[in-house]
């Protein structure tokens, strides 16, 4: 059983990013509490992977407010922002292609690893403890995951499906408190999507928080304990996931009419 | 009108798909299904030329077409839309359709074909001159689509057209393949949201490990057992 | 005791391919001509005459690399070669650490005779060559403006440098007005033109060779076709006219080799030359072709293919050559006299002085 | 006196910009720093030289025989070399030696067939001198300026407003899509060396015609420095390459009046790496859009 | 399976053995050892000695290169550029101060290093062909000032007279095998050092970087500050190549380290296969010594020399031990669950 303590980590106040005349992202609001798999849903070109660019400092260059863990983000570069805490995995797969698998998972864990470049060069005590350690941990990971066979691959070599759920690890592998998942289930099939989705629970069990971007409406009804909708940059509605279903405004402009898939 | 014998590619030294038998008649929906990398964009791919296969013979109108290069191909009436999208993404959606019916040379049935394109997607139309690069991933894929049907194919290959779409327009692309096929193309459908694909296709073809485990039709398959716990989920 | 071969071993390194390859060309042309008309007549103590070529194509790494391999080459017994003075200098000390005579047919740079005593040229000093041109200014020309173009090598360097700072004091009727370099490969001089026109030169001494004198001169004359040019002896060559065609009219250089010359020797030498290779050998060929002369009578005279023996001979040797007569000094650094040349209806001629 | 200075320097800049564009035109295409170009460059003058010199035909015929002939090189240049390593994905870096070794094997090539030394060319537009003022111009820098403008719009127009143009943008941007569409990925790629070795002919019987001479290493510095410009114009842009070639030229001119000759050559670099410090994409070149 | 795979699995399985045995890695470095030491001595002409004196010091400035290029993916074509910096700064210093070879080598690997600061700093935002075109330049302008700063470097003249390396008292030379112990001495020391950054946190951001900069970003990896130190380690090496060199030939002009050379060593990587540190040792091989085994083909030697360069890249564009290995990956010792 997983439990959602009472403590915001994630607030977004007034968000708003334009380019050139077109307002991608429109005063949105929304906010993530410790513990929590919060879903971000709307249409295509809604403005939902802006927002994931906003929060991981992509763009410095907007309106509003985004507080984590009581800290403004604004200004903050984007390594500064993984040190905080906010990982993220990409709608379009941005693996480290001509590395491999485990290296991947590795590359995740360049901020919690420490040591000086004495060390690394002098391979000393320190030096091979940490990589050991760093190393076992990316095992885990991968194991966790269901990826541990194909560590030693190239991750371009990867399946579709695959990439993702590598992405994933990488993101894991950062220590971040919260993970941005930008449509993860995106190329799987109902029985992977089900898989993932147990994946993504246990990660909650683990300590994380999830702000998830997903179309397919059965992992994102089944996993999330609230939903925001986006529709042209704005928000037109937040609830669980039973009310979203059932609203008129999100029905007309995301799900559509005959939807019979969704349970 | 398409038909596969025994095709067997590699990448390199990695041995995807093992003796691919595939037959399309003309005016049907095929579907292909199977889990991650079992080989169904590889398939797509070795039809299309992007791949060349190491044995086996690929047969369009009863014409071998086996290692022919892709722009023949197209030439020749078979269009894709491929994973991943694949827009050129610091042009324009314009020129992007535009390069779509590149093998076309009736002005006005370009024209025509403009019109039907921006009037299934109107965000398409709206964005018209924005750099493809830019859209949003679902835009990409309606981009994508889009391109392909600019081809005006006898023979549609689809990988994967619902992905990152919003439910509204994944009810609304199924729709388009039965409307599509209604007017006589014929389509080869490759889908993870296997439910829908066995819903509007004519016939199957399940794809494990890059071999053909079992094929039929559609609706048969749906309701198999095997099938359904392997590849529809029970959510 | 090593077996008593029955020829003598002289290696030739120089340009063979790349961008000085007409250099190192002639070199090797000139070399085994000389060696063939030796060994017509019986070669070197009657021993046949061997030249073993080597291309460095005027790089330092290969100079050094071959020199490397041509000391470990026992039977080699003295080496003609290698081109531009830098790539001599990577070289020479080599030679001169394990004890190799090298004469470089064309080295130039001040310091490289004084490696050490192996080292040798056949090429006159800078400072004699810049004298003269400073002399074919005053005397053929009565130039009293003076600006120099120079070519931004060691030579070209060096050479300016004498010219303008210690040579030029000596004739006050003549300033130098201005001094422009250029890098080598230049083609286009338009704003090196511009640059030497402000200040109203009425000649132009240009220290590079005929690949930048030749296009300078088309160049400069479309502008002021008055101007009277002066060259060294590196540019003495038919390549020269072929270039500048008409413009090249009135040009003046000196030089210690001058192959229409009255002289029977050098009559003789161009010939063959020229039946047995189909050009016009130009000044740096004639002293390779000394140069190697002055090795095998080195031999001859002391009896001996043992290279400190030929080392200490060319010190005492006067050889009488095509580029006139030749003694080195204790440097080993020659000892000319100079002829001047101009061009007149597409030839080269004398300058009646 | 600055004003003859900008003079030279604008000629000397339309020189380069005959260069620079047929660099830009290729990478512009493939994405591919092709090094062989100065070499091609070269290689073009020699045929004009042989044709309107050695064979007598005049400087026209040389001109069109150069053209044609250094076309094809350039086809043949992709076909054996390049075309090979598109299909293999390999990176850019593989063909950018690739086209090194090309370049060393046209230019000893040149060498072996042609001799090393320089060889007089007979002039082009030999008009004589105009004078402005008291600025001199020659007939020769104003018929290289008309025809570098010349071509320089006729590969625009094929670029941006042919439908093979169009092909030759999307091969530059998706290759495997490029496939997909139907577009003869190889035939436009032949297409696009044509053009760039036809530049090359171009630029190297003009620029021959203008200097009067010709050599084998001609193409080296040359190439070398109309790369730099076409890179601070921004590479790929071919307008943007007569601008880096203007610019080069210019400050080389009045880098040999105000530094000396001896920094001429680093002119050309020294102001592309301010301009790239300053402007990362070039004189005229947009930042790329990241999506992410 | 075709041929090449095959040989490539032999090579694979050899190189499997050879790490999974600590013996057999122990017999193997000590014979390496003795063959390296014995070289000189077994009566190999000094000409021979110099040629395996130059494929070490090219070996060494391919591995230099090979860290910005084969793993940070920032090709230089300019590195010559650095070598000529710590060249100068070692003829300089020697001939002015009489500095000896350890001294004037570590000053040249400081200057080299602050160089490579000076053009990495602002240039590393630039990206592809616009840095590689930057790096061109920058090898250019040292040529250029080396020309031209007539008062420090001696112009066209360049610095003679430089001393050999002297070594506990000794001097070394080509011919009593001291230059080529040196550098692979340094040769080893250096390839050490680039083993011991590339698998480690460093080496994984270098890679990141590589392929794909805004994920390696938002990963927490300062990309520009990762791009610098690779180009100051990689600049510090060249540099102390170019060291070694001048101490070695006694001159240096500004053509010494040419556009060519820049060309040789991104050559030599490109063949040996980029991020392969094994390849850069075959590049070096074979790019040293086809030219002196082609001295036969005189005028020709160049275009095949070009020849072999295209038909080599044609076959093989990944390099000839680059690419994709397929070999297990190797789990740093005292990891558990590794396959
Ligand atoms: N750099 C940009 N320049 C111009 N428009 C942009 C840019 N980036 C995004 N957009 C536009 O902003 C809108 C929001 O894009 P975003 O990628 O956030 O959509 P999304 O909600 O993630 O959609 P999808 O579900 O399709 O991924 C889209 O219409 C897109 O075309
Ligand atoms: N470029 C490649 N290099 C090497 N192996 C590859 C490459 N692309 C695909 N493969 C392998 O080929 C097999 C088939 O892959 P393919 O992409 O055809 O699968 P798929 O059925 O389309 O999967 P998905 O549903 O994930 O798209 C997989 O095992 C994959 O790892
Ligand atoms: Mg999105
Ligand atoms: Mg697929």
């Amino acid at each position: 059983m997983k439990t959602v303590e009472n403590k915001t980590l994630l607030e977004v106040k007034n968000l708003s990013m334009n380019f050139g005349g077109l307002k991608a992202v429109d005063d949105v609001n929304f906010v993530v509490k410790k513990g929590e798999i919060i879903s971000i849903i709307g249409p295509n070109g809604a403005g939902k992977t802006t927002i994931f660019n906003l929060l991981t400092g992509i763009y410095s260059d907007f309106g509003g407010k985004i507080i984590f863990e009581g800290r403004e983000i604004q200004g903050k570069t984007p390594q500064e922002i993984v040190m905080a805490g906010i990982a993220r995995t990409f709608q379009n797969i941005r693996l480290f292609k001509e590395m491999r698998v485990i290296e991947n998972v590795l590359t995740g864990t360049h901020t919690n690893t420490h040591y000086n470049f004495l060390d690394l060069i002098f391979r000393t005590r320190k030096f091979r403890k940490i990589e050991a350690e760093k190393t076992q941990k990316a095992i885990d990971i991968l194991d966790s995951i269901g990826l541990k066979d194909k560590m030693s691959d190239y991750s371009v070599n990867l399946p579709y499906g695959d990439q993702r759920k590598l992405e994933i690890a990488r993101a894991i592998a950062t220590n971040a408190k919260i993970i941005l998942l930008d449509e993860p289930a995106a190329g799987m099939n109902p029985q992977e999507s089900e898989y993932l989705l147990d994946f993504i629970k246990s990660l909650v069990g683990r300590g994380y928080t999830i702000l998830l971007i997903e179309h397919d409406m059965s992992v994102v009804m089944n996993i999330s304990d609230r939903i925001y909708v986006i529709d042209h940059g704005k928000k037109i509605a937040e609830g669980l996931p039973t009310e979203i279903a059932n609203n008129k405004q999100v029905i007309e402009a995301y799900l559509g009419k005959e939807e019979e898939d969704v349970a | 009108m398409l038909k596969l014998k025994n095709v067997h590619t590699y990448y390199d030294n990695i041995h995807a798909l093992k003796g691919i038998d595939l037959v399309i008649n003309r005016g049907e929906i095929v579907t292909l299904i199977g889990s991650n990398g079992a080989g169904k964009t590889t398939t797509l791919g070795t039809i299309t030329g992007l791949l060349k296969p190491k044995t086996g013979k690929i047969f369009y109108n009863d014409k071998e077409m086996t290692g022919i290069i892709p722009g023949e191909i197209v030439k020749r009436g078979i269009s894709l839309s491929p994973e991943g999208r694949e827009v050129f993404p610091q042009l324009s959606i314009h020129d992007n359709l535009r390069l779509g019916a590149y093998t076309r040379k009736n002005k006005k049935e370009i024209e025509e074909s403009y019109d039907m394109v921006y009037e299934l997607f109107p965000r398409l139309k709206e964005r018209k001159n924005q750099v493809s690069k830019t859209l949003s991933g679902g835009e990409q894929q309606m981009l994508a689509i889009a391109r392909a049907l600019m081809a005006k194919p006898e023979v549609l290959l689809l990988d994967e057209p619902s992905l990152g779409l919003s439910p509204n327009l994944v009810q609304m692309i199924f729709k388009l393949i039965k409307d599509i096929n209604n007017l006589g193309t014929t389509i080869l459908l490759v889908e993870q949201n296997a439910k829908m694909a066995l819903r509007v296709a004519d016939r199957a073809y399940v794809l494990e490990t890059g071999k053909i485990i079992m094929e039929g039709d559609a609706k048969k398959l749906l309701n198999d057992e095997n099938v359904k716990k392997a590849y529809l989920g029970n959510l | 005791g090593e077996k008593e071969s029955d020829t003598v071993k002289v290696a030739l390194v120089a340009p063979l391919t790349g961008d000085f390859a007409e250099y190192g060309t002639g070199f090797d042309n000139a070399v085994k001509l000389l060696a063939d008309e030796w060994n017509e007549k019986g070669g070197v103590l009657g021993k046949q005459i061997e030249v073993v070529s080597y291309d460095d194509k005027n790089s330092g790494e290969e100079a050094a690399s071959i020199a490397e391999r041509i000391v470990g080459d026992k039977s080699i017994s003295a080496v003609v070669g290698h081109f531009a003075s830098g790539v001599c200098m990577a070289a020479s000390p080599t030679y001169q650490e394990v004890g190799i005579v090298e004469i470089s047919p064309s080295a130039s740079h001040p310091d490289y005779s004084s490696e050490g005593d192996y080292i040798f040229r056949n090429n006159s000093l800078i400072n004699v060559e810049a004298a003269e041109t400073l002399k074919i200014a005053s005397e053929v020309f009565d130039a009293k403006r003076v600006a120099v173009l120079s070519v931004k090598t060691d030579w070209g360097t060096s050479t300016s440098d004498i010219l303008i700072n210690d040579l030029a004091a000596e004739y006050p009727n003549l300033e130098i007005v201005g001094h422009e370099e250029i890098v080598d490969g230049t083609v286009d001089f338009s704003p090196t033109v511009t640059a030497l026109m402000e200040n109203e030169p009425d000649t132009i001494i240009v220290v590079g060779m005929y690949n930048i004198l030749g296009p300078f001169t088309l160049q400069y004359k479309d502008v002021d076709p008055d101007i009277n040019l002066i060259g060294f002896s590196n540019a003495y060559s038919e390549q020269l006219i072929e270039l500048a065609k008409e413009d090249a009219e009135g040009i003046c250089l000196p030089t210690i080799f001058f192959h229409s010359s009255l002289d029977e020797k050098v009559a003789t030498f161009v010939s063959s030359y020229e039946e047995a290779y189909g050009s016009i050998p130009n000044s740096l060929t004639a002293q390779a072709y000394d140069s190697m002369g002055l090795i095998l009578t080195a031999m001859e005279k002391s009896g001996s293919v043992d290279r400190e023996t030929i080392k200490n001979e060319l010190y005492n040797i006067t050889y009488d050559g095509i580029s006139g007569s030749t003694t080195f000094d204790e440097n080993g650094d020659a000892l000319k006299t100079f002829n001047w040349l101009t061009i007149k209806d597409g030839e080269f001629v004398e300058v009646e002085r | 006196m600055i004003i003859q200075e900008i003079f030279d320097g604008l000629t000397l800049g339309m020189v380069y910009a005959l260069v620079a564009v047929g660099y830009s035109l290729v990478f512009g295409i493939l994405r591919l720093v092709n090094f062989s170009h100065g070499s091609v460059y070269a290689f073009g003058a020699h045929i004009a030289l042989v044709t309107a010199v050695s064979m007598g035909y005049g400087i026209v015929w040389g001109l069109c025989a150069s053209v044609i002939v250094t076309g094809l090189l350039g086809i043949a240049i992709d076909k054996i070399s390049l075309e090979p390593l598109r299909k293999k994905k390999s990176k850019p870096i593989s063909a950018l030696i690739t086209t090194i070794g090309i370049s060393y094997i046209i230019q000893n090539g040149l060498m072996i067939v042609f001799g090393s030394e320089s060889k007089w060319f007979p002039k082009i537009f030999d008009y004589g001198m105009i004078y402005i003022g008291n600025v001199a111009l020659k007939s020769t820098q104003l018929g290289i300026f008309l025809v570098s403008v010349v071509l320089l719009l006729f590969l625009t127009f094929i670029i941006y407003r042919t439908k093979v143009g169009l092909a030759m943008r999307g091969i530059e941007q998706n290759t495997k899509a490029a496939y997909l569409m139907g577009i003869d990925v190889n035939k436009v790629v032949s297409f696009t060396f044509f053009l760039g070795g036809a530049s090359a002919a171009i630029a190297g019987t003009l620029i021959s015609g203008y200097y009067q001479i010709v050599n084998p290493q001609m193409g080296f510095i040359v190439g070398l420095k109309a790369f730099s410009a076409a890179v601070l114009g921004g590479i790929g842009i071919l307008h943007g390459s007569v601008l880096g070639g203007i610019v080069v030229g210019i400050s080389e001119s009045f880098g040999v009046s105000y530094l000396g000759g001896g920094y001429r050559d680093a002119m050309a670099f020294l102001i592309l790496i301010v301009v790239l410090i300053v402007r990362p994409n070039g004189l005229l070149g947009k930042k790329k859009v990241e999506k992410v | 399976m075709n041929k090449e795979n095959k040989i490539h699995s032999i090579y694979n399985k050899l190189l499997d053995k050879f790490e999974d045995s600590k013996k057999l890695r122990i017999i193997i470095y000590v014979a390496t050892l003795i063959l390296v030491i014995a070289l000189p001595k077994i009566g190999l002409s000094s000409y021979l000695i110099r040629v395996m004196t130059m494929i070490a010091l090219y070996s060494l400035l391919g591995q230099s290169l090979n860290l910005i290029t084969g793993y940070t993916g920032q090709v230089s074509i300019g590195h010559a550029g650095f070598c000529a910096i710590g060249g100068y700064t070692s003829a300089l210093l020697n001939v002015t101060f009489g500095m000896n070879f350890v001294l004037s080598a570590l000053c040249a690997m400081i200057i080299a290093g602050v160089f490579g600061f000076l053009l990495g700093a602002p240039t590393l935002r630039l990206s592809g062909t616009y840095l590689t075109i930057a790096t061109l330049g920058f090898g250019e302008i040292v040529r250029m000032i080396a020309l031209n700063w007539e008062g420090l470097t001696g112009g066209p003249l360049g610095v003679a007279n430089i001393t050999r390396p002297v070594i506990f008292g000794k001097e070394l030379t080509t011919f009593n095998g001291g230059l080529f112990y040196l550098i692979m001495f340094l040769l080893l020391i250096v390839s050490l050092a680039i083993y011991a950054i590339v698998r480690s946190k460093m080496g994984r951001a270098f890679m990141a970087i590589r392929d794909d900069a805004l994920a390696a970003t938002l990963m927490g990896i300062e990309v520009t500050r990762y791009k610098v130190i690779s180009f100051v380690i990689s600049a510090m090496i060249a540099g102390l190549g170019g060291s070694f060199y001048v101490h070695m030939v006694r001159f240096i002009d500004p053509n010494t380290f040419n556009f060519d050379i820049s060309i040789l060593i991104v050559s030599i990587i490109i063949l040996g296969g980029m991020g392969s540190m094994r390849g850069i040792f075959l590049g070096a091989i074979l790019l040293i010594s086809f030219p002196e085994i082609l001295r036969f083909a005189s005028e020709y030697r160049f275009i095949v020399y070009g020849l072999i360069l295209v038909v080599m890249i044609r076959f093989k564009p990944e390099g000839l031990l680059g690419g994709q290995i397929r070999r297990k990956y190797r789990m740093p010792s005292g990891v558990k669950g590794g396959l």
